[in-house]
Order: C-alpha cells, then structure tokens, then sequence
C-alpha cells in the first residue's frame, strides 16, 4: 500500500513519444543506408543477407584485364529488411550503415527500395 | 410536481447531476489507479483527459448493436435502460444541496434496498439473456457473489437506521447533524465499503466479470448501446453507494454552516457532501488498485464467516448502546 | 468422465488471457477440471523446414526469431552448436559477453513472467510495476547489442561487437535496483494476502510426475531437483563463474513465484560477477562459409527450461537438419497435469506457471486425444447438463 | 551393452547405433538400468533418403546418450515408447507428422498434428526429401 502512494506521486514513466522526441540508443538498427562512391559492387551483401534483401543490378560495362566485365550495384527492399546489420558486418568497403531512422511506414511499397547505388555510376 | 420540482429532480441535484458525477468518477477511477501504476492514464480527451469517459459513451453509442442469435431480444433491448434506471431512481432519495432531499417518505431506506437487490437481479437478468456460455458462467459466479455480500450489506445499512431512530435516509442525515455515526459504528462502515466493492465487482470482487478467464463475464455479448449503458450505470452505481455511504455514516452535507441565507447555506452545504465523496471514492480508488482477485469460493467465505457475524456485532452494540 | 461435448468448455484459441493462440478444451464437473485436451499448433511457421534451404549464417537470424522471450538462447545454442562441429575455440572474452547478455535475458523473462503471474490473479498494480522495472533491463539491452527483444548478437564465431565502454557505471546501477526491486516483491508476493490464496497449493506437481513427464527448468527445480545445465553442463563462461541452483521443495504456483524472484537475483549477481572478471581480448574471429560433416547436440538453459539443439551438416554450407525441442514443449504435459482438479478461476494462473512460450513450442504441437469432432453446444445445453447432473448426483448420494 | 550395436563416441555424447526392433529394448535398458536418472530431451528425426534415422536423445548430467536406429522409408513402423517414456508421446507425434514415421501404441498417430487442416493428405510429410513446398502450395489451392 504504502509503495502505491510513493509510485503516485513519483513521474509516471510513460514516453511522451508520439510528442516527443524519440529516445533511441546509440547502437540501435534501424533503416539501412549505403553511401554509393564507396560500394564496388562486389555483391557480398546479396550473398549474405538473410531476408533476400539485396539484389545485384547490372549497371554498365567495365573494362579488366581486356575482358568486359558486367558492372553491378546492389537495390535494396526495405520492405522485408530485419536490419540484422549482417551486410553492415560483411561489407570490406564500409559502404553500408545502420541508421537511428525507425518510422517506415508509408502508404506505397516501392517507396522503401533504395536504389541509391544505381545513380551514381550511370 | 411544479416545474421547479422537476427541473430539480432532472437537472441539479438530480438525474444530470448524478451522470455528470459518474462521468468524473470513472475518469478519476482511471487517472488516479494509472498514476499509482506509474502509468499517465486518460490523456487526451479534454483537459487531462477528463472529457474521456464521456467520448467513450458517445463512440459507443454510435457503433453498430450485435444482437447474439440466441440472445432473448426482447431482454436484451431493454434490459440497460432498466438497468439503468436503478441507481439513478435511487439518487432522489440523497440529500445533496440541503439537508432535505427532493423526495422524503419515511421507509424510504428500504426502497433503496430493494434497488440494489433490483440492479443485481438485472444484471443476471442481462447476462442470461445474452446466452452465451462466458454469460452463463459469470452469472453462477455474480449470484454467488450477491447472496453472500447482501447479507453483511443489510446488516450494515440497518445499524445507522438504529441509531437515528428513522428509516428514511433524510432521517438519519438530520439526526447526524452534530456527530457523525463513523464514529459509533466504524465496523459496519468498513463493511459497507467491502459490500459496495462486492457489488459493483471492482478488485479483488470483480469475479462476475473476470477478464482473464471469462472474457468480459456477463457483459461478454454486448456491444455498442447496450455497453454504453450498462458502463454507464456501472459507474453511476459506483456514486450512487458512495453517495449513500457518505449520507448514512458521514452525515451527508451537514457540517459547520457560517451564514443564515439559505442560498449561501445549499451551497456550503453541497460543497461538504462533494468534499466527503471524492474522500470516499479515493478510498475505493486505492482498495480497487492494491488486490488482487480472489476466487468465488474465497469472496463467500470471506462475507459469510467475518463480515457477516461483525456487523451482528456491530449492530449488537449499537441497539446495546442505544 | 467420459468426454462428452455438453460438458466441454473452450479455453482459447483466441482469449483475452493468452497472449498466444493455443486451445485448451476443459471438461468440466461443475467448475472443477476434470480433464485438459491441449491442442495447439497455431502457429507453426515450420522453422526446421526453412532452415534446410538457408545456409548457417542466415539460419542464425532465423533462429533468434523463433521466440520473442528467449531468443538469445536460441542464438547461442545455435552458435555454439556449429562451433562443436567446426572445434571452434572461440575467445573467453565473447564467452563472457554471451553469459552477460544472457543473464540479462532471464531477467526479463522471469520479470515478464511475474508481471503475467499478477495480471492473472487480476493483480494489475503488481503487473504494471514489474513491467516497469523491466523497461531498465530492456533499456540496457538495447544499448549494448542495438535491439531490445532480437538481440542478434551472438554470430558462429563468437559475439559480434564488444560492449560500450561506457556500460559499466549504468550496468552496476540498473542491477542493483533490480535486485532491491526483486526483494520488494519477494516480500510484496508472500505477504499480499490476496495473492497469495490465489497461488499456494495450486498446480501442485510432485517428484513422481516430474520423473515421468521430464519437465525442466523451473517447473523441475520447484520440486526440490536441482537440474541446471549451466551447472551440469556449463557452456559460455559459466565453468569459471558457477550459478548456484535454487530449488524450493513444494511445487505450487506461490513457491514457483519466490523461485522465480531467486533466480533473478541470482542473475544480478552473475551480471556483476561476470562483468568484474571479463578479460579483454578479441570478441570474433572470422569463421568459415561452410561446416565440416557431422552432427552435434547442444542445450543451453533458457529462462523456461533446457532449450535442446540437433545440428546435421552433410559437410556444405547449408545445413541438413536441424531439430530444436524448447521448454515449453518438454513442460506441457506438466502444467496439463497441474491443472487437473482445479477451477476455472485457476486455468490462467495454472497455464502461466509453466510460463508458456507457445511461439516456441509451436514448431511441434499435439492434438486433442479424443475421438468425437465437432461440437456445437448452447449456453442452456451447459446449464440444463448441469443442473439435472447435480439432481441426478444429489440422488445418489 | 547387452543389446547388439555399434557405439561411437564424439565429444561428449555417445551414440549407440541399433537396430529398429532392439530400440525400446535398448530406452529401456537406459532409464531401468543405469543409476543416474536419464532425461529423455527428445526424438530426432531424419531423412536420409534409404531410410529414415531416428535419435532418442538421453541427457544425464554433463553428456548426452543417443540410440540411433533406422527405420525404412517404404514402411517406417516402430513399436512407441510411451509405456516407458510417457513424455515422449509429444516427440512421437512431432516425428509422425513431419517425416511419417508411424509409431505403435501412440494414440496420436490417427490425428492430424501441427499441420494445418487443409494440408493434402496425398502429399508426403513436410521434412522428407522429395516433399517440395511449391507442389504442395499448389495442391492447397486445389483444395
């Protein structure tokens, strides 16, 4: 009884969040985000990412060693990213991060695929 | 009945009155059990939230009535009304503003007995026609619940009807104009409370309506304006026994009244009557929040082995004292 | 008693009291249980299946997903299952961040279950509190590994990121405010009389039953076996700081509570214990795409029990079978036993007490026993069964 | 061991492999005979095309014992356990419904387990090797 009175009159703990802004901490996974220049297409995220994310997209050609090579960046579907962060991990270039943005939801799917990569080399 | 009585048993101290009562009531009940949860409670509706409960009322009656196929229409219509209608006749007979209230007969002590004994018939009437199995199941419980808390409750209503001598609820407010019977009978005003728990099946007594076994027990089947007024007349009983509480053992309004102008004394007096029933409605707030919800077999052998012989023994020592 | 549709109840599968979709058919005498027909499999997403066409590091994130209380364990018996199969020796400084984070699991489990204990008892102060103070455990989870519930956290070689520096200061303060308010409850539990009718000699469960129908975690302890696998069989770092097992002796709902409560302090002193003596090191080493052929057996104890993982690699990169029985699979036929006897009033806080994680279970589920199939009855049906049932055993008797 | 089979030892759990009728034999021998008291955790089942392995998983203490029997995939029959173990009727059942080994003495075995109602009684058990989840897909639609 007396723990009730002393709770009453305490701050009551609820998050204002909707008002407020919202308390995220600072390692929290939220929306992917790829910063272009770095990415070399190297494909290792699609490989590994667990929900099937990621999907290679031929962009251009690229000449090697005399050979012509298909030039290939990654399309990201947010829709069905769990933001495991395993591509983040996995990717050698540090083109990839996690952000603290976690209010996805839109009115149109195709709004959350991220083809970001694409532009840049085109 | 001029028009002046009527407005007064329907607008003031009467009919709107008492829902407006209800109305806060209920967004107390939940603002101040929020807060000693550490949760904010009703937030958005009107100022701190207070206008909540009424938006509840009106959503509900906007929404579409599901009638159960096996469900006794006719009951099921027009048994909220009815249900309704028990505490709110039972408030006529309070004195609020003044030490007289709108409606005095003498027996009038046992009208209110029979109205408490008139809304439990009702809910059990309600939940039975609502023939669904949770309905059926919560009605064991709820006339379980009423046979072993009535007893106790009568008890205790009786003793202040003793002390004052008279069997109407005006009677006994004038007679307790200069002490109040709290002081001469504490047992049978615990055991009222107790009761009026029982009765309104708030914690730990709420085993008619237990959410967690059987859905939302004898109210499981109704939806829009039928759940509208049965909440609502949840909470108007709520006031009605606090208010009743208030008048046989706090003395109603009466208290030290300064002036003689009969205007200014309503209203000192309307204040005292206010000021003692939110001190009793935080009571019951505090009790509802801290239990838990003991099983059927527990709450009758609670009432029939220590509240029931308490109060003979209160009532012994008043008729001794008297 | 024969089954026999008039006098069946539904328990479920959708109910306000379940927090998850199972179906309990009581027959009921009057109010008292006679016999329990669990039937469940809801919501059975077939992991096993699944996890034959992913390879091990997707399977990973799969697994956590299986329970949103527990997944941490899953995480770790998975990981640690393939590091058998690989001989893996992976750095004791992950060792110790995995028992870290997995103490604080048990935590949050045994303060969600406590929390639930209350709501059923129709207590809500007592679950809106506990909740509240499990909002800390969460919190300091969610600093240290990114998410609150799917920690994700724990990969084949080890942990993924080492802890915040700066998690020491806030780690000490949060655990010792559990730990006062795991004493407030344990004094609240035992002395709030309300409480405590609805919970002492419930569900009594005793040591026969148990070598019977092989429960395990609390559900076993409460009857006085002291069966742990972090001690038994200690994996992570739990060989160097050693739990010690608590068990009570009389196997209702009441002593399950204080058990509970015991475990969670225990868990406090681990934390600590644990975060004092981490060595520093690496926390990964890097780990190969594809397993060598084999089979390996791992089992860690999750908050409800021993939580048993079967892992088959055909020596690819892909997995060939993985078989995973949880706790509330093992502890099911226990709590039906429990039930046994009691009222309707009790069925909730009775199927709490095993602490049901029915995501869990639901890869596998069984089927009501009896024959007869569908069954439509009314409420005057039930009612007339009962009355002329009680005037036939008046007659009788 | 008195019952014929091969044991083999990896890490810290042995496996004794048997044949399908010496199986109860061999449970039983584990939780009448030997001291400690034996946990049954599980039964594991697999298919491995031929046939299809069954694990009895036992866990007593730090290691875990485990009888490994075959069964045929044309007629995969096996007497139950359930006198013995009743806890292992769920495990039984699990097993039975994902890969179809039909256990004796189960009341279970008539019932349709975890798989959902409109799951086509022609098509093999999830777990086994040539069920193939598109085909069965299209088969629930057809229902």
């Amino acid at each position: 009884m007396g723990e009730m009175f002393r709770t009453a009159f305490q701050r009551p703990v609820t998050k204002d969040y909707p008002f407020g802004a919202p308390q995220v901490a600072e390692r929290f996974r939220g929306k992917l985000d790829i910063d272009p220049v770095k990415c070399t297409g190297c494909g290792v995220c699609e490989a590994v990412c667990p929900a099937t994310v990621i999907t290679m997209i031929p962009v251009g050609k690229r000449k090697v060693a005399g050979r012509e090579i298909e030039n290939k960046r990654p399309v990201f579907d947010l829709y069905t990213c769990i933001s495991c962060g395993q591509c983040v991990d996995d990717c050698r270039f540090g083109a990839l991060w996690l952000t603290h943005e976690f209010e996805l939801a839109t009115t149109d799917k195709n709004s959350l695929v991220m083809n970001k990569a694409l532009k840049v080399v085109v | 009945m001029n028009a002046l009585q009527i407005a007064e048993i329907l607008l003031f101290p009467g009919l709107t009155f008492f829902v407006w009562l209800a109305f806060v009531f209920d967004w107390l009940d939940r603002k101040t059990s929020a807060r000693m949860q550490g949760r904010v409670g009703p937030l958005l509706a009107g100022p701190h939230g207070i206008l909540q409960p009424v938006a509840d009322f009106f959503k509900l009656t906007s929404k579409e009535e599901i009638i159960p196929e096996y469900a006794d229409k006719f009951v099921f219509l027009w048994g909220p009304p009815l249900f309704f209608a028990a505490p709110a006749v039972g408030t006529i007979f309070l004195p609020v503003a003044g030490l007289n209230a709108l409606v005095f007969d003498p027996y009038d002590l046992l009208f209110i007995l029979f109205l408490l004994a008139f809304s439990t018939l009702m809910a059990a009437m309600l939940g039975y026609a609502s023939a669904g199995r949770y309905s059926t199941i919560a009605i064991g419980r709820l006339v379980v619940q009423y046979t072993s808390f009535e007893v106790p409750l009568i008890i205790s209503i009786i003793t202040p009807a003793v002390l004052a001598g008279s069997l109407s609820v005006e009677g006994i407010v004038v007679a307790q104009s200069h002490y109040w019977y709290i002081l001469f009978a504490p047992i049978s005003f615990a055991v009222f409370i107790i009761a009026t728990l029982a009765e309104l099946e708030k914690p730990p007594f709420d085993i008619p309506s237990a959410k967690t076994e059987i859905v939302a027990g004898w109210m499981t089947e109704f939806s829009a304006r039928s759940l509208a007024y049965v909440k609502l007349t949840k909470n108007l009983s709520y006031v009605f026994l606090s208010a009743l509480a208030v008048s046989l053992f706090l003395g109603g309004p009466s208290g030290p009244v300064l002036t003689q102008a009969s205007t200014l004394q309503n209203l000192l007096y309307l204040i005292y009557f206010l000021v003692k029933l939110f001190a009793v409605g935080f009571g019951i707030f505090a009790i509802r929040t801290s239990l838990a919800r003991i099983r059927i077999e527990q709450a009758a052998s609670l009432f029939w082995t220590i509240l029931t012989p308490l109060s003979l023994l209160q009532l012994g020592i008043v008729i001794f004292l008297r | 008693m024969q089954y026999s549709p008039e006098n069946m109840v539904p328990f479920g599968p959708v109910h306000p009291a379940l927090k998850e979709p199972e179906y309990f058919k009581l027959i009921l005498e009057g109010e008292k249980i006679v016999e329990v027909i669990p039937r469940i499999g809801y919501v059975h997403r077939g992991i096993e299946r699944a996890a034959q066409d992913r390879t091990w590091i997707k399977n990973v994130y799969l697994f956590e997903r299986i329970c949103g209380i527990c997944s941490f364990a899953h995480s770790i018996a998975y990981t640690q299952a393939i590091e058998n199969l690989l001989q893996f020796e992976i750095p004791r400084r992950a060792r110790y961040i995995r028992l870290i984070i997995a103490e604080l699991e048990r935590i949050h489990s045994h303060l969600l279950w406590l929390g639930l204990v209350g709501y059923w008892t129709g207590f809500d102060t007592l679950f809106m509190w506990i909740w509240k103070d499990r909002e800390h455990v969460l919190d300091l989870v969610e600093t240290i590994t990114g998410n609150r519930i799917h920690k994700s956290y724990s990969t084949i070689s080890g942990v993924r990121r080492d802890l915040p520096d700066n998690i020491g200061e806030p780690l000490r303060k949060e655990m010792k405010y559990i730990e006062e308010r795991s004493e407030y409850y344990k004094s609240l539990v035992s002395s709030e009389e309300t409480l405590v009718i609805r919970t002492r000699g419930i569900g009594r469960i005793n040591q026969d039953i148990v070598r019977k129908l092989c429960p395990v975690g609390p559900l076993l302890r409460c009857t006085g076996i002291a069966r742990d696998v972090r001690v038994e069989d200690p994996y992570a770092a739990y060989d160097e700081i050693i739990p010690d097992v608590k068990t009570s002796n009389d196997g209702d709902i009441a002593s399950l509570l204080l058990l509970r409560i015991e475990e969670v302090k225990e868990s406090c002193r681990l934390v600590l214990e644990a975060f004092e003596k981490i060595p520093s090191g690496p926390v990964k080493l890097t780990a190969p795409r594809s397993v060598p052929k084999g089979e390996a057996i791992f089992h860690v104890e999750a908050p409800r029990g021993e939580l048993f993982y079967f892992v088959r690699s055909p020596g690819g990169t892909i997995p060939d079978r993985v078989k995973i029985r949880t706790p509330t699979m093992a502890n099911l036929l226990t709590a039906t036993e429990m039930l046994k006897g009691h009222t309707l009033a009790d069925v909730p806080v009775v199927l709490t007490g095993m602490d049901p994680c029915f995501g869990c279970m639901d890869r596998v589920s069984i089927v009501e026993l009896d024959k007869s199939k569908q069954w439509a009855i009314r409420g005057e049906e039930l009612r007339q069964f009962g009355i002329d049932w009680y005037k036939q055993r008046r007659s009788k008797t | 061991m008195k019952v014929g089979g091969m044991i083999s030892k990896f890490r810290k759990s042995t496996v004794i492999t048997v044949s399908p009728d010496h199986a109860k034999e061999t449970c039983q021998l584990i939780v009448t005979e030997l001291p400690e008291f034996y946990h049954l955790s599980t039964i594991t089942g697999v298919d491995d095309d031929p046939s299809i392995t069954l694990y009895y998983h036992f866990w007593q203490g730090g290691d875990f014992l485990s009888v490994k029997t075959g069964v045929p995939k044309t007629n995969p029959v096996i007497p139950s356990l359930i006198d013995v173990l009743p806890s292992a009727i769920l495990y039984e059942a699990e097993v039975k419904d994902l890969l179809g080994v039909i256990f004796q003495g189960n009341p279970l075995m008539d019932r349709r387990l975890l798989l959902p109602d409109n799951y086509p009684l022609e098509a093999p058990p999830p777990l086994r090797k040539e069920a193939d989840p598109e085909k069965i897909r299209k088969m629930m639609e057809l229902e």
